[in-house]
């Protein structure tokens, strides 16, 4: 019973950490991909005098990306359904060219106001909408879920280190007895660690599993039969093979630093 | 016969205070030998103790023991000297987590010992400190001198060749006394090893022959 | 020396809980003023034969809040500039009605194709325009927002939990003696924890006000000068004169809950 | 004189053991009465001192402290009690986290004296124990002998009432230890107070009337 309640009160904090660990891991790539995703659906509509080329556009401002042709026929057809005594050819004859413009990166409203400057000077461009309105909103959107993610990782590592810090305040309280009696009567540093080492490094793999299986069942389980479109589609942000060594990797690290501290700080004492 | 210990005008103090607990000592303990050390409280005997089992460092002079200088020892040599004394504390030093008898073997536990000879070394011991059935109990569940018993069956554990015991029988009645000052003789007399004793009361009836050093006021000197 | 050690060993942990709760709270107020611009800046648009009051449009469905005429003389002044032989008037008259619709509720991209629905079966209306990619990205994004907001509460309740149950620990290791002996001698419980009390009342004060600067300094500092322009608009939101009590209150039940559970903890060993 | 301890056919055995420490006691102390009790180690002299201030509840029979029934007393009353117990440990029990002049007036500090009259009584007590000096520094720092003594002052800091003194004198030399034997005389004698030792050997010299119980496989009985 005691033991139990002795590994859980040491995998608990490391299980807090791993979560967090990749909790932001995965946070960190949904991010990414959304943000990638409002780059791709970004457009600017640019309303030009005579036809222009791709390269042309890509000459006024080096953020533009793709550039694609409006087909005006369609739009017209419709003005000219409800209007029986024109052409749909005497309407397109005198409607300007239509481009819609995507960006090779994810911009802020004001540096989207400079290309659009930028276009506006050249004098063949007539007019050019840049929708500021919705993407403002997007990309304040985009920049406080960023702020989040960093809140979150600075009070994860904060957190975390205190529960490490904790937990070997604690293990050098109680052992600090046992070693300072061991050491004294010739037991090599290994040996009086020794107990510190294999409950450390069996929690370290209790918690690193845990975590594991955690995050395995969120991404096959709980994502697949979420609400959220944009985490069903990116159903393997969520979990990747690689994770696992880095949470088994940070675990160890942190098993092995606090126990060589411990007993290094236990040892330090001189006057039994 | 080889000296154990050898001081050559040393002198011992605490890090902080500038108090010099021992001055200028200078005796030698050969092998197999049994002295007691006595002197009023707080005249530094168990800093002596300490001394010898390298807890203290001496402050000036020279320090031998088993043949290592003490004034200039290696960690791992000091780990090894160590794993050879039986040291009997003046406060136990029990590990109150573990049983009385994990206690006990806890030096065949450092030197790697298998698990059988642990219990049956147990088993043994608890018998000659007469705490027969005690075994499975934790430290705190023994009264004060069946501690003090403990600690002694703890140095004895390995057979040392040199035994270190700081008031031994303080919290013991007249009988469990004589058993202690029994088993050491017995160390002492047939196992050979060397013997040193700090006590308040030199036991009346004593078998084999003995040394007798007294601490006062800083200086160490022999009775004859 | 040691005593200011002691007091970070307990401060430190103490302003990761109360950093962590008024994140917390920032980060909720902020994601629940972003749902609301969402929600207002969210319009369908509806093309009806005749002209339609709101009261028939909130009657199709009730999730309908506002509803907008669109003045259509601008638009069509643009088309007849570049078409000479036909009138404004004329086009006008073969234009449908255009109107704005705004919703009372932020909703999911399937909830708004229900109210499309009922809209259509409408006979007067012509035509419905939803924006679904748009809001859908957007919708995805709040979503997220609120999942990791959750993730964050879930991660902060976990570790400041076992923040505290270490910290209580470490006390009870460090006081045990103390409070045992204390115990046997007749010091009443208040004398024997009146010690842990001292420290716990000053470090949680310590504590809370590190907080309370940090996030006065956020919002009159930080977010004033920062790029995120939602941030600035919402400064109001990174601090409120409310949160200073609850950072207190939470402060101090932490403490209080510990220090008494040390002490009766304790207490309960009998055989000293 | 009215009684201070009543037993009446009072055992005592630890929660988990099922053996009786002790069985059947009936004895009575009477105030300014001196006691010494002896018994081999582990034979129940210290279960006994824990059962008068209240840290061990008879498992059957009656015991009366200062006119309380242990059997059945209230938290508020046992701690009422034991401020006016003066009770010296085997293991002598100082806070080590506190200076030697803060431990030794911790009874004061129980009971809310102010810190002038702490520091007076702290540095009398000190004289008493030839502690001179020593106030400053921390347990750990002390000599066995000198943890003793600390743990002797401790219990006279308040003038008690009932002295419950378990083997005070274990780690001292004979000096040292006369010194304790008079300041145990006079409390008894001069202050008025009853007292309760647990020793090994009592005092070859000892110039009060006492009276001498053994303990002995679970009996008590008294020597005359
Ligand atoms: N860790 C320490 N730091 C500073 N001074 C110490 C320390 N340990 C002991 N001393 C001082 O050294 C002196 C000698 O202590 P030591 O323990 O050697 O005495 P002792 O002869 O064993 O006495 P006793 O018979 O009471 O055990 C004492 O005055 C004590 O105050
Ligand atoms: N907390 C405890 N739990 C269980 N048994 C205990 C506990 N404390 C003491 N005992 C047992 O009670 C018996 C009497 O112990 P006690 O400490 O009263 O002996 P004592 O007469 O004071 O001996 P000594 O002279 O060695 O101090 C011992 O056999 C011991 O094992
Ligand atoms: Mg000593
Ligand atoms: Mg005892």
């Amino acid at each position: 019973m005691k033991s139990i309640k002795h590994h859980l009160m040491f995998i608990l904090p490391l299980l807090a950490i791993l979560l967090g660990v990749e909790s932001f891991m995965v946070f960190g790539r949904v991010t990414a991909s959304y943000g990638e995703n409002l780059k791709k659906a970004y457009t600017i509509l640019v309303v030009t005098r005579k036809p222009m080329t791709p390269e042309a556009f890509r000459k006024i401002d080096n953020n533009i990306d793709r550039v694609e042709t409006i087909k005006r026929r369609s739009i017209v057809e419709q003005i000219a359904q409800g209007m029986s005594n024109i052409s749909t050819q005497e309407i397109l004859k005198s409607l300007p060219q239509f481009y819609t413009v995507k960006l090779n990166r994810y911009l802020s409203n004001a540096q989207i106001d400079v290309i659009k400057q930028h276009l506006i000077r050249d004098p063949n461009v007539r007019r050019v909408e840049t929708f500021g309105q919705a993407h403002n909103a997007n990309y304040n959107l985009y920049m406080l879920i960023r702020a989040a993610l960093w809140m979150f990782v600075g009070f994860m590592v904060f957190t975390s280190l205190f529960l490490v810090v904790k937990q070997m305040e604690i293990w050098q309280l109680e052992h600090r007895e046992r070693m300072q009696v061991m050491e004294i009567l010739g037991a090599s540093a290994m040996l009086r660690s020794g107990v510190l080492f294999r409950i450390a490094l069996t929690d370290a793999l209790i918690a690193a599993l845990t975590t594991i299986g955690v995050f395995a069942f969120l991404r096959y389980g709980w994502v697949a039969r979420s609400e959220i479109d944009l985490l069903m589609r990116k159903q393997d942000l969520f979990f990747q093979y690689k994770d696992i060594l880095i949470l088994l990797g940070i675990a160890l690290v942190i098993v092995l630093v606090s126990v060589v501290l411990v007993s290094r700080n236990v040892k330090e004492v001189r006057d039994v | 016969m080889p000296n154990v210990i050898s001081t050559n005008r040393m002198t011992l103090a605490y890090d902080k205070g500038e108090k010099e607990i021992i001055r200028n000592a200078t005796f030698r303990i050969k092998k197999g030998e049994f002295v007691f050390i006595t002197g009023p409280s707080g005249s530094g005997k168990s800093t002596l103790l300490k001394s010898f089992y390298g807890q203290l460092v001496p402050k000036k002079g020279d320090l031998v023991v088993g043949g290592l200088d003490m004034t200039n020892v290696s960690k791992k040599n000091l780990q090894k000297l160590r794993t050879h004394l039986g040291i009997i504390f003046q406060d136990y030093k029990l590990i109150n987590e573990w049983t009385v008898a994990k206690n006990i073997v806890l030096p065949l536990i450092i030197a790697g010992y298998n698990v059988d000879m642990q219990q049956t070394q147990a088993q043994r011991l608890l018998k000659h400190v007469k705490l027969e059935g005690k075994g499975d109990m934790y430290p705190l569940q023994l009264s004060g001198g069946e501690q003090q018993r403990v600690g002694v069956a703890r140095a004895l554990s390995k057979t040392p060749f040199l035994i270190l015991a700081d008031e031994p029988t303080g919290n013991l009645d007249e009988y469990s006394s004589n058993v202690i000052w029994d088993l050491m003789e017995n160390a002492c007399d047939q196992l050979g090893a060397t013997v040193v004793v700090v006590t308040h009361r030199i036991p009346t009836i004593f078998n084999i022959p003995y040394r007798h050093f007294i601490i006062e006021n800083g200086g160490i000197h022999e009775v004859h």
